[in-house]
């Protein structure tokens, strides 16, 4: 069971994390794109945090749903529709809930997933985040298959997501900024796979 | 980090502050959401005309509204595409009725960010058409990627559908207008150094005192190919070649489709440019080269152009699409005709482009 | 040296050539000596007026040849006095029997070279008056130095004179004028990079990371005082300051004597702001500085002025006065009157500065 | 006796001397200046020299004058009126001659200084070339008044000019742009005063 205030602890912890690496993630987008993700990233999810109290009262899927609505307004850039959208999407499937089952945790990661696929159209290796929230997904319901329980599938998740972003250094840039470079991406990190793996990094170390 | 800035989190806002105050008879600024909009909007008998994007490009956008241009333009933190929400709250305050015609640079940030703004105002009682500008032949692989970048052109296609919005144009024309002007426009830049984000400090790439980065955007993201750098002559040889010798280019671009809220992608095609074409030649800097230096290139420019047999019948030469302080520039030809020149000629007063009035 | 350029000499032409390819129904080139000048000129029934300097600060002088502001510019090599030949042929050319009204940066090379030509052209049948433009406060010690320096008061100079020109204006209230407008205006500036002459290619000073030249000129050279490296606001404060709590600054500057065809010295005074005043305010971008930073700028401007009870009426916010690629901005504040916003306001047509026409 | 064809080795020496020292004095005005004076001296007795078949059968003064007026109109700034007008008003006082005595010498050298002096309103101690100048007229003349011959003379001008302008070094400047600097102009030699040294010294070399 994740409880609702283990949900706002995991966005506390998410806005830290971000602040920790605004220039670690920066850096990662110089090299393939536009330089700004890290400080965008920071912005929002610090605003997400400062809203946090005015929410409190209110259910997991409103939570979630106000924090999508915050990146999407506070970020700008593909960065704030892809984890603006992954969020809102989030809270829709967990609208009215106080505490998550591991099912409602394979849900709304299933439901950001499919909602950021919409929106943004990237597949499997186009090097996007989706190349680390994806495997993620994937690993989460193996998981719980086999057996494990919430805190272990996240677990396991994280794993999946971080190979998942280590790998994206090898890929071809096909959405998104990097894309404009061609063959020159390989060799780089995506950002927004690193922050989606900083991210699923934060829920677990919430739970 | 040399800039002239206080806290690198206000310079938006800062920035904008100063535009309204310094043009108070032209334009106003809103905040939270950020915008700047036509000092008499909404204007009535008009379609609106917005547009928007990353800040860092100044004067592109917010130099642009005023009469004949935009009605309101939407900057985003540097770099970075403008929300949803600010797109909402502009496209609501300077439409009257007649529609609003949003003009939307390729690049994923902005496609989605506009895309969401167009889904929000579904709700709303007036029309709301989403145009892209993909100008960029330096993308190369445009089916495997996001496909062009809106560059040079996008201010051809402000200029040009402002100056037919106040002419009394239609949205459906506008529309129709302006997504011929993005086919009828190819670009392609160079960066002789890169630039810094200033909430980063750092610049975003280096560049060795004898290279160049070519076939770049506008975000200080690296071109495609990294060469030995040039005389201006060879420079703009390059540029334009790449310009002129681009084949048809077909591709699946999004179109907005109003009934579903969403981009369709539909096959289209710019037509390569051929002698006799007429051309309107547009020389920009990257914001940290002097004028001076983008006259030298325009003087070869106009060179190659008369080779070729195009036609230069206007132009425009200065920084006015910038990528903060880098230096280099970017070419952009667009084909014209009686009307689209007619439209470019029209009055037009904005902070940074004006004539006629 | 990263610059768009092909032999650093053939600089001055090619950009030249490339003003007058790009501006054709505004502009012509001379060449051998090298000139700007108005396309349809000489245009009869008004005083011609010219002006010219070192090039390298454009679009200064060349951006503002055409009607309503200057009938010819004489461009110098980069940073360096235009020689008495290229002011005495332009000064043939564009005059119509009117007379001729030189505006002439206090440099002691400017002031040299613009002698020469007067010297020469008292064999002609046409008067000639120079008058000089000494606004730097950046200058001290003015008396035991050439004084003071022309750098932003030289825009509303060629513009209000230009129009005044167009508007009817003979040679001798033109030279009033001119006068005027001179002892109605103070400069300041500040470098945040050095620039580099194309033919030396090697930045003219260096700076450290955390450094600022305070008090330049306008050719690269330092300033009075190098200090710590300071935010937007302190910057504009600094530079503000300087102007608005200048007192009274008299001088004896050499004027124009038609009779010896030489300077006479004569004293004169600026007379410091002071709470009621109108002001022209101009933030000038030293060319490597993109526009949005030169709006933070005005805006922290703008508040100082309120707070010192200057109504600023009109604005010019712009890289105008170039040196180069170099980082960095000068703040003008002119005072003025009835007569010379109504001339500011006046159309003009050049290839930089454009309103009403 | 200095002869014609000396003056015209002289002015070509002068030409190979600006153009050797281009960086040298560009320098120097690059720290008090706007770092170009090398570069105008270059290009202006570059095309002094260019021009010297033409003028070849002329007398020393048009020679002379010839070359104030190209230095005039190929130069530029403040460089190029006051070397201008000193050949010119050299060229005033020796018009019609083929060739030149001490005594001719000591005139036009004079005639020169004046010229500046007149044109520019610099004093000896202003941080100009007359600070090099004045020096070299006044030796030349007191070596002649001490029997000396026309290159000993010369050699002892070259000389005094040499002290003046490295005398430069300690000087605030007064006239021209380096007056702006105040102060900050100590401890940085003329560019003028080096450029008349060289030119003297030209002169020198060449009879
Ligand atoms: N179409 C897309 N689908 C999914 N993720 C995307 C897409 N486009 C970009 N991204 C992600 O967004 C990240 C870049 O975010 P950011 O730098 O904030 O935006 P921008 O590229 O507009 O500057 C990329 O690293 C990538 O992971
Ligand atoms: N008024 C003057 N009288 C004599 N020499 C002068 C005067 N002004 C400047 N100079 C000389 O000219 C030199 C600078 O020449 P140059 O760099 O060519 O001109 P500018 O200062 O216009 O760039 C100075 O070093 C000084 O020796
Ligand atoms: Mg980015
Ligand atoms: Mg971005
Ligand atoms: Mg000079
Ligand atoms: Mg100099």
């Amino acid at each position: 069971m994740v409880t609702k205030e283990q949900i706002i602890k995991w966005l506390k912890l998410a806005a830290n994390v971000m602040q920790e690496n605004k220039e670690w993630l920066t850096q990662l987008d110089a090299a393939v794109g536009d330089g700004e993700h890290g400080i965008n990233m920071a912005r929002g999810f610090q605003k997400v945090s400062s809203h946090l109290p005015s929410v409190a009262d209110e259910d997991i899927g409103s939570i979630l749903k106000s924090t999508g609505a915050i990146l999407l307004s506070a970020i700008g850039g593909a960065g704030g529709v892809i984890f603006g959208t992954f969020f809102i999407e989030a809270g829709k499937v967990t609208s009215g809930r106080q505490e998550l089952g591991s099912v409602d945790i394979a849900a709304f990661l299933k439901a950001g997933l499919s909602g950021v696929i919409k929106r943004g159209g990237a597949q499997v290796g186009d090097k996007t985040m989706v190349d680390a929230l994806a495997p993620a997904v994937t690993a989460f319901d193996r998981s719980l298959e086999d057996g494990a329980d919430t805190t272990e599938a996240l677990g396991q998740a994280v794993a999946a997501a971080q190979v998942g972003m280590t790998e994206t250094t090898h890929l071809v840039a096909k959405k998104g900024r990097a894309s404009y470079l061609g063959e020159r991406s390989i060799g780089h990190q995506d950002p927004g796979a690193t922050s989606l793996y900083l991210i699923l990094k934060a829920l677990y170390d919430a739970v | 980090m040399k800039k002239l800035l206080n806290k690198p989190e206000d310079f938006v806002r800062e920035s904008l502050e100063g535009v309204a105050l310094a043009h108070s008879d032209t334009v106003k600024a809103h905040f939270e959401p950020n915008f700047l909009y036509r000092a008499d909007a909404p204007v009535s008998s008009k379609v609106a005309i917005i547009s928007g994007g990353g800040s860092g490009h100044e004067p592109m956008h917010i130099g642009f509204v005023g009469k004949g241009m935009l009605d309101a333009a939407c900057p985003g933190e540097v770099f970075t595409s403008p929300t949803p929400d600010q797109i909402l709250e502009a496209a609501k305050l300077v439409h009257r009725g007649k529609g609003v015609l949003s003009i939307v640079k390729n690049y994923s940030g902005d496609v989605m960010n506009f895309q969401m703004a167009g889904e929000l105002l579904s709700s709303e009682e007036f029309r709301f058409i989403n145009v892209l500008i993909d100008d960029d032949v330096g993308v190369k692989g445009g089916l495997s990627t996001q496909g062009r970048r809106g560059v040079g052109t996008t201010v051809f296609a402000e200029k040009i559908c402002g100056a037919a919005a106040e002419d009394g144009y239609s949205l459906d024309d506008l529309v129709t207008l302006c997504r011929r002007v993005n086919l009828s426009g190819r670009s392609m830049g160079v960066a002789l150094s890169s630039c810094t984000v200033p909430a980063s400090g750092v610049p975003t790439f280096e560049l060795g005192d004898s290279e160049m980065e070519v076939g770049i955007g506008i975000h200080g993201e690296q071109g495609r190919e990294r060469m030995p750098m040039m005389n201006a002559d060879s420079i703009t040889e390059l540029l334009s070649l790449s310009i002129t010798e681009d084949p048809a280019y077909k591709r699946s671009l999004p179109e907005w489709d109003e009934g579903t809220c969403t981009w369709i992608d539909r096959k289209v095609t710019s037509q390569p440019f051929k002698p006799g074409d007429r051309v309107l030649a547009f020389v920009n800097g990257m914001g940290g080269t002097p004028l001076a230096e983008l006259y030298v290139v325009y003087r070869k420019l106009f060179e190659i152009c008369r080779e070729k047999g195009l036609e230069i019948v206007r132009s425009l030469v200065g920084n006015y699409i910038t990528s903060l302080e880098m230096q280099g520039c970017f070419i952009t030809l667009l084909k014209t005709d009686d009307e689209l020149t007619r439209l470019w000629d029209l009055p037009v007063k904005t902070p940074s482009l004006r004539w006629g009035i």
